[in-house]
Parts: C-alpha cells; structure tokens; sequence
C-alpha cells in the first residue's frame, strides 16, 4: 500500500500539449503511472506520447474513467483548469502550476471543499509511490521502494533528503510535495493522518518552513494521535523577517511562524528534528529499530 | 507588492472608505500649498515601504506654516530603517475619540479570508498581538465577490452598540472586503480607524500589500509600484527567472529551489559562516540563468566566497556546470568557489567542472558549506 | 400532525419593528404560534408584543434555539437576511417580502442549497397548519383544522378556497402560499411528497398559475407516487401571452405555461380540475367518499 | 423592462461583445449620414419593443442612398403589432457564413441561469422550439460572478471543433453572462450570433430585458426606459400600487390580488363575457388606490360593466367600501356596478355600500361574474 496514488491511479494531464506537459507525461509513463488521458482544448482527438487528447475535462472522464488529474497549465488559466478537474469528479488533483493569485485559490478551495476534491499544490513538485506511480515532475531515479513516509513544501530539499534515506537503504512509501503556497491543498495534517492509517507506513518524514503555523497545528497532531515516529527538518532559520523566500507561503510575518518556534515547538513534544539533513536516515534507523 | 499609504487611500477613496483630505507633497512648497488648502492643522507623514515611522520621527503635527515647513523639511530625506523619505502626505489632523484596528489578510490555516479587529488601534499591532493576543478579535470570512452585510453587521456589533456606529463600521469593512478581493491584495489594514469627536469614522492611514502573482490583472496597479533599491535587485532578478534577496552576510550562495536555499543558508550559519544572500535559480537549467546568477552574487562587495549548492532533478547538473563555465569567461572571478553537484548527471557536471581550476567541488551540503567557511579564514 | 409547521415550532422575526412585521407578530402570537425572538439590527434588547429582540440572527439562535424565520425586512435587504437565517442554522425561512431581483434569489438558493434550509416564498402570504400555528399574514378566522392539504401560488386565491372548504366543512391540515416568484422555495413537487407521507392529510388541493412548468412537474408525481386524492385548479386561462399578472412569475413565455396547456395535462393523466374555486369542495367531498 | 436593440447592442459593446458598425437614426437625414460613414451596404432595422419585426417589414437592406432613403420613409412611421416606429438602427451589413440563437434565462425548475444555444439562429426562436425543439440546446449554468471558462469551452466544443470559433463563442457566452448577472436581466439573448466569411463572430441582434426588481440598482438602466402607452399605464399604476393591465373585452374588474384577479377573469370568461383588463389592487386596502383604480376603469371606453371582487384578509372589506363611496363623490360613474365582498369585514363593508344605489352586491364570484354579464344585455 501507500497513500494517495498506486497502480491503479487513472490519471489525465491538464495542459498535455504544452512543453512541460508533454515532457513530464513521458517520464510519468516511463515510471508506469496509468495516464489514461490529456486534455487540450481544441487538440481533442490527437494523442500525444499514445493518450488520447480530449477538450474538456468532462469529456476525458466519460471516456476515461479517470480519478486523478495533473495540472500543468499556466497559473492564469490554472484556477479553471483544477475547478474543470473538480467539478468532472476526478478525486484528486495535482497543480503543479506556480503563481496562481491567493484570491484565486480560495475560490477554488470553495469549489474543492463543495465537491469532495482533494488537492496537492499548487506549485508543487507531485508525488511518488516509489514502484507504483509518480505524478509530478519529481525525478524518479532517486526513490526507492519502502516505509518511510515523507511531507514537504519544497522540491529539491525534498530530493536532498530523499537522496540521503536511500543511499542509507531506507525506501520511501509515498513522498509528497505538498508545495508553498499560502493557500494549498492537502497539508501536513491530513497527510499524516493518512500515514497513520496507511499498514505500509512504518515512520514519516515531515520537512517544513517558515511561514504560518501549519507545521505547529501537525505537532499536536503527532503528539496525540501517531503511533508512528516522526522526524522533523525545517528550513529558513536565517530567513529575514518580512522577505519572502521563493515560496509566497515563506514569509514571516508578525514574528511568527519562525523557524526557531518550530524546532521549538517540535523538541518541546519530544518530535525528533535534525539539524542538517544528513541527521536524517541516522534518526530514522534509531526510531525504526 | 508594498503600495505607499497615499496610494492605498486613493484606492479607498474609490471604494467610498471615509479619509481625510489630503495630498502627496515631494517638496516644501507643495506641502505649504497643501496645508493653505486644507487649512486646519495637519500631520505631515512619510510615505516609505515600512512600519513603524512614528517611532522614527516620520510623523509630525504642524499647526501654523512654520511648524509645516520644519516639519516637512525634517521629514523629507529622512532615513527610516533604510528608506529615504522622498514623498510626504499632508493630512487633515481629525479630532479623535478613538481608534481601532481593522485589518484583511489570508487566513492559512482556514483557508478563507481573515479579518482582525481590535479596539487597540493606533498603536503597532504586533505589539498588541505579542502582549495581549486577546484584544484582537479574528473572523474567518467566506471568500466571494463581496462580504454578505449581516457578516459586517455581527462583527460590529461585538465592538460598538449605538446603530449608527454599527452601520458605519459594518459598511467600513464591507468595502474593505471589496478592496480586498477586488484588487488581489494580500493585506489591506486602516490603523487606526479612528471615530471623531462628531462620531464618523475616518480610515486615519492605510496599509495595503498587493499579491505579485495577480499583477498581470491589474495594470493600474503595477503603476504604483516604488520599489527600494534592495526591492528594485530582487524585481529584475525574478524578470530573469531567479529568486534573489541580498542579505548581509560574507557567503554568497547560489541553489535551486527555495527549500533547499533555505536549509542552505540555514547549514551556512550552523558551520559558523553567514550567507549574503538567498538565491534560488529555480526549476531550469538555462546556462544564462546560472550566468546571471553568477552576476549578482560577485556584485555584491560584501561577498567573499561563494557557494553553489544544485540538486539535480529537474534541472540538470551538466547544464549548471555549461552555464558555470560561461559565466567564468565573461565575468572575471577571483572568489573562492565551492560546489556541490548532486542528482541528474551530476557526474557528467562534476567532469565538466574538472577542466576549470577555479572551483572545489564537493559531495556533500555540509562539505560545501565547511570548505566555503574555512576559505575565509 | 401537519407539515412543516406546528406547536413546535420556534420562530424569530426578522423586520420585527418595522409596520407589517409588529402587526404580524401580534397576529401570529394571537393565533398560538411559538414567537421566539425578532431581528432589527440596533434594537437589540428592546422587546415587541413582549417578544425579545436582537441584533443578529446569531444571536437571536444562540439565545432561542429557533428553527424558523419569517422574514418582512424590505426586498432590497431581504437577501440578506434570507442568508442570514439560514447560516444562523434555522431549517425553515418563510420570505413574505415581495420585489426581490432574480438573481438575487439564485444566490440565495444557492446558499440554502448548501446548508440545507428549506424556505417558503419570497413574495407569499406564508402557512398555517390550522390550530397549530400560523407563520405569514394569513386571514387566520378563514381557516379549520382538518385533513385537507393546499398549494397555491396565490394568496387572496388561497383564501377563497380555503374559504370555500370551511363553509362547506372541509378542514385543513396545513396550506401554504408558495408565492409567485421565477425563483421560489418548497413547490409543489416538495410539498406534495410531504403530504403524501402526512398521515393527518387525507386529499389535497392544488391551486396552480400560468408560467413556468412546476404545475405538470407535480402532475407527473400525483400520477406516479401519489396515493391520495389531488384536485387542482389553475388561474389565468384569460391571461394574454407575454404579460407579467402581477406575480412575477405569471407570464406566459414562447407559448408554454398557459393554462390550458396544465388542464389538459392534469386531465390527461385523470387528475380532477375545478372549473370555478366553488366546484372544489364537491370534487374533496366526491373524492374522499 | 425591455430595452430597444440599440440599447442592448450598446451594453454588449461594453463588454466587448463584437456587434456590426451601426447608428441609431430617427430620421432619414441622420440614416443618410449614417450610411455615408459605415459606406457599405447597410440593413436598416425598426427599434420597437415587439418581436416578428422582420415579417412585419420592420427589417430593409439598403444598398444605396436612394433605396435607404425609401427604405428608412417606409419603416418610421410603421405600426408593428401596435407599436409605432420612432427609430430605426442604420447597421452595416454583414456576409454571413452561418447563423446561431443563443439566449440566456432564468431556469425556474433548477434556480439556475438557463443557457439556450441552437444552430438554427435568425429565425424565431419561438418557431423552434414549437417545431423541433430537440434543435434547441439547454445548459444549466451555476450562479456567480462570471462564468467559469471552462464551462463555456464545454458549450462551445458542442457545436465547433475549430478552436478559433470554439474561443470566439466561448467567449461571446463568457460575456453575456456577466451582462445578464451585472445588469440584472431576465433575458440576454444574441439571435443571430453570425459567422461572417471571415470567420468572425458577430452579434447580429440583441434583445434585453431587465428585472424590474432590481431597477433601484441600476439608475443608468432605468433611463433607457421607452414604454408604449400601454406600458407606460402599467408603469403609472404601479406607482399608484396597483398591478394594471389593458385587454380588449367590456368588463372592467377589480380585484384583491393577483391570482384571483386571474380567477375573476376566467370566471367572466367562463360565463361567456370578456375582461376588460386585469387589476390588483394588492394587500392594502388604502382608498386612495381603490380610487385610483376606479379611475382605470372608467377611463377605458371599452369598459361597460364593472365587476369588484374582494376577498378580504389583510385587504378589510369596509375600507374597500370606503374608498368606493369616496370614488363615485368624485368620478361620474354610470356603468352598473357588480360587487363581491368577503372575508374580513365583509358585513361591515356591504353596509356602507347598502347606502349606495350604485352597486348591486352579491355574495360570490360566480354570481357576481354572472350579473356583470347580465347588465350588458
């Protein structure tokens, strides 16, 4: 098992024919993930790396069957894209889009939250159950198959640390970018939550930023409700205040959500958090063994 | 994007949000001209991208001429935390009997729109938050075109009895929602609201902040942008893809990625060093973005090394290291460089840098940032 | 028992201060209804016909665990105030206010929609549930407690019907003016399900308009599902086409809707139609026999 | 409140709806100026708040100075359906390629905007869907603020695979629809929405009509109000609180509310005579508008017999008597007079009017329907 997606993911790209979407459409086929279907409005009726090509969502899903869908438009037109996603019935929907406006986004939230849809990102890298199906832009040759869950904003420091659990042997079960924006989709809470419920899942990684309290609202969760251990890494201790750091959700503002009360917050409950990411594998062996 | 207070209350004006008169003044005369027109005491503010004015001087009470013109001179080229007081805003001084808070921003957690109240207004509203958190009242607020009345209504009537109050507030905070959404704003603040001794409420100053991501909708706003220099480097960065903010350490350090920026800086001062910068190439791996990059962090005098740090993924490593070398004929380089190459073809970049003499390359994060350290010393 | 409304129900007033909402208050309360509270904003703590009054429906609920809402408050804040009620966790609004813009009424289905309220109206005289209570601006005298359900669009209509039914000792279970707005609450469709599974209603009368397809809509039901007897009678057979009667919502639009076209469909599937309101008695009487 | 084709064409133009060069005329010295500036081929069509123009002759394509000028004389001054031709649009005529309807509305039965699209465009929509309904499509569209693009795209691909006029219609429905929610309409309707040979799409006609309800919203709207002389009676009823409208029978009624006025009219119908009109006099019984309302009725020559039914329940049967005393002191009234009153009050009502020889009472609708009758033979 693993959380979210596996073999039996059925997955459309928004924005199949754009280059992005057409790039990534080959690797997530070469990593086997069942894309069953791409949309671009206008191009219905081509196939691009052998997937049909259809207009409109709606569409897609008729034909298809699909339950997931990968957004690769651009931010102006992504908004629509993930509602046209939502309001079609897909289950969940990846936004790998960057620079959507937050106005945007709580109106889309509105729309996902009416319909049942969940949501990773936007501006995130995807997500990957090693072996089973990556949907995303992740770069695949670094995981590897097994019982370590893993949650971060951010894309390359998630593959730092990917990168070091499996040179030390350690598999991933599922790894999710869950992106930095303001407003996202599903976040440390609910994903550890899944962890917990997921038989696969033996300890989870939770890497986070400054900016907000999303990290702060997971501890309590942790702490009451895991069975599983957890490890923490935080990024942006020598961030400046008022400055935002390539995420628009990385910013600290009113003196909060610092990375200092994090790890504060974190070692206060006894949730282990590693100084640089190399503690990482060593903290997960000692928790597994 | 930060808007200057004058800008934020034309933009109020429009929305039929009660301020007092005034008028933008980058002079003496300009003000003295203002002061005649509006002819009662005023406030003479600074207008700069940045809180806390008062406590530096940048605001002032003038009652006759002479008072304006010492005012307005002192004012004027004023250095607050770093921005140089070019433009003042000369103010109708308001009879006041008391103020309040109001404040929209994103609610992260909820996912709607948050709304502050405080009936501690005037003064810097972190400091409310840090001493007594209780005195500000949030409301999570439904996102859509505009802020259902009965909502405004029940908010104000936590703070205020007496109906015509209640209906002046209420109204206050309905257009500052249409503001809000109308406009992409990630912040829209009055502090203080104040009520006059004649019971009208007036928005006394105006905070507002618009989200760069919705620029592209609203081209009148784009306008107002007056950006400092430090705001104006990080501007043309992102117009050549990069994420840079100078910062004031020796390290100059070049990532892609936020995070990985991040905990790259954050790894810099655990080995005992101090970034200069954050730098985040992002996600491609066009030799001109790494060339640019390579321009910012050797134009900065306070660097004395640098750092690269690339996981590759996406991006890849062989075309950082190309884009490396090109930067290294066109910009003459005498800093030590240290990189760390790791993910897609790192190998093939690793080799490619092998032919130049000017950089130590490593395997690890911690490595990099140890021998980037040690070279200053 | 009734439908929707009886001695259990608790109801707040919104527009309590204002000409119609005080003389209705004291006309409900008269008749036995279960007045809780009233709304107007400012008046808070102020008392009408002995009733408290508040500045919020929030309030008001918090404070009276109310599960109705009648509303007077004019058409240009109605909206508001329908929203209002329904967010405040009432399950019943009955809207009296009259002249509120359609797409006003869209958005404010829309929210009732979502949180699952139910309303009456707008623009409708309300309903009675004869002995039990009556919420709206109901001729009460007119009305006698018994086993006959009505549906009408029309008030004064409703009236005469009702007027005709008592003198001839036909009583009531509950009648409802549904009001004749294009966008409306509980139609005939609804409220003829909560009849039929009424054990206290025995029959009910249907007094239906031109415009609009609800009428056959209900007639498909009384057909298919129905156990118990429906008399019908429809108003406007003179009507012209493309003329607003009053009712916003009777106009005849491109040649459908006319009241002819609802007789022949209500006799065509063998639901009786009155000729003249004196006939329905008859046909009550006939049918229940 | 409908609103002229020029009018409505104006309002698309706001909303970048492409609509033909035109120029509203009413005259032929404006139309001739106006073809001069178009300088092509031109339709010139009757602005009369009617449907059917066209078979009427309301419609002339003009090709020369001379045929517009014959085509203009023949068209103002023209009675079309009852309405006299004041105006006429001067309308570049366009080379179309294919015609479509597409018409927006209220969906009464899932309180949601009605979207009707149909190739069959140009002709009376009402002809088809009487005919071959199935050629009429019908989309349910969610209210908002504006229409999700992609649900315009879903309609659009329905009826075109080319993406240049899939974009061009998705983006003409995108419009009409923030015309129909900001301008508050009741309908928004585009028949023909052209195809030229250029492959551009064009509002060839437009009709409007706005919800009365929300006039108050709306004053610009309001001033595009250009009633007929029935309508404008309406119009100035309502301001008197009344519901009045003119029809071609001799038996004048009045009654208490809408749907029994409805009723009233059938049952004289139902008797073998003709309502004169319909008139609600609505829940108050305030004699100003009884004698208002008498007024209407005696004022129309047709009328030669009156009918007052009243069933009272907030309406009080002695005001309604009131009013009529106070009415026949002040209007000369000879025509026999049926009335009906009941409900509340009713007794009291019937013997203020017992002192009146005017008026026969009676104690219900059919009866009184009966008598009106009667009386005219």
């Amino acid at each position: 098992m693993s959380i979210l997606i596996d073999k039996k993911s059925r997955v459309i790209v928004q924005g199949i024919t754009g280059r992005d979407g057409a790039f990534h459409t080959k690797k997530m086929i070469e990593y086997g993930t069942h894309i069953v279907g791409g949309i671009s409005p206008g191009k219905g009726g081509t196939t691009v790396e052998g997937v049909p090509v259809y207009n409109t969502m709606q569409e897609a899903v008729l034909n298809t069957w699909a339950d997931t869908s990968i957004i690769f438009v651009p931010a102006r037109f992504a908004p629509d894209a993930i509602i046209e996603a939502s309001e079609a019935g897909v289950r969940l929907v990846i936004a790998i889009s960057e620079g959507i406006p937050v106005v945007d986004m709580l109106r889309v939230k509105a729309v996902l939250n009416k319909n049942g849809t969940s949501m990773i990102g936007p501006n995130c890298p995807g997500l990957i159950s090693p072996g089973k199906a990556m949907i995303g832009i992740l770069p695949t040759n670094i995981f590897m198959e097994g019982n370590v869950g893993l949650i971060s904003r951010s894309g390359t420091l998630t593959y730092e640390m990917v990168d070091q659990l499996t040179r030390n042997g350690i598999g991933q079960s599922t790894c999710i970018g869950i992106g930095g924006d303001p407003i996202a989709g599903l976040y440390y809470l609910e994903l550890l939550e899944q962890f917990e419920a997921d038989p696969e899942t033996k300890a989870v990684v939770l890497i986070g930023e400054i900016g907000g309290d999303a990290e702060e609202r997971a501890a309590a969760f942790i702490k009451n409700h895991m069975t599983k251990p957890v490890v923490a890494f935080f990024a942006g201790q020598t961030a400046p205040a008022g400055k935002q750091m390539g995420h628009a959700g990385a910013i600290i503002s009113s003196g909060s959500g610092t990375a200092q009360d994090k790890i504060a917050c974190y070692e206060g409950l006894g949730i282990p958090v590693a100084r640089e990411p190399e503690e990482i594998p060593e903290l997960i062996k000692k928790l597994l063994s | 994007m930060k808007i200057h207070e004058y800008q934020a209350k034309e933009i109020f004006s429009r929305y039929q949000i009660c301020t007092p008169k005034e008028k933008l003044c980058i002079d003496t005369k300009e003000a003295i001209l203002a002061f005649r027109k509006i002819n009662k005491k005023v406030v003479v503010k600074a207008q700069v991208h940045t809180g806390g004015r008062g406590k530096a001087g940048g605001i002032k009470l003038a009652s006759n001429e002479k008072e304006l013109q010492m005012a307005t001179n002192t004012i004027l080229g004023m250095d607050i935390k770093g921005h140089i007081v070019e433009k003042v805003l000369i103010s109708e001084a308001v009879d006041i009997q008391k103020e309040y808070y109001v404040g929209l921003t994103i609610d992260r957690s909820n996912h709607t729109i948050l709304l502050m109240v405080s009936s501690e207004g005037g003064v810097e509203i972190e400091e409310v938050a840090r001493v007594s958190p209780e005195k500000i009242q949030k409301y999570a607020l439904p996102i859509g075109s505009s802020l259902a009345p009965f909502r405004a209504r029940e908010v104000a009537f936590d703070f205020f009895k007496d109906i015509h109050l209640v209906r002046q507030f209420a109204d206050t905070i309905e257009k500052m929602y249409k503001v809000f959404v109308d406009q992409d704003a990630s912040l829209v603040e009055i502090n203080p609201l104040v009520i006059t001794s004649k019971e009208k409420m007036i928005a006394l100053d105006a905070k507002m902040t618009i989200d760069d991501n919705a620029m592209y909708r609203h081209p009148d706003l784009d306008k107002l942008r007056d950006d400092d220099e430090d705001e104006k480097l990080e501007l043309e960065a992102k117009q050549h893809g990069l994420s840079y903010i100078k910062l004031d350490g020796n390290i100059g350090c070049m990532v892609n990625g936020a995070g990985l920026a991040m905990a790259t800086m954050d790894m810099i001062k655990l080995y005992g060093g101090t970034p200069a910068n954050f730098l985040d190439i992002g996600g491609s791996s066009n030799p001109k973005k790494v060339k640019q990059a390579m321009h910012y962090l050797t134009q900065d005098p306070n660097v004395k090394a640098i750092m690269i740090n690339i996981f590759g993924g996406i991006t890849r490593c062989d075309d950082v290291a190309h884009g490396l070398l090109q930067a290294f004929e066109e910009i003459k380089i005498t800093l030590p460089i240290v990189i760390r190459l790791s993910g897609t073809n790192a190998e093939e970049g690793l080799k490619i840098l092998s032919t130049s003499s000017k950089v130590k390359t490593v395997s690890s994060m911690s490595e990099a940032a140890k021998l980037a350290i040690s070279t200053l010393s």
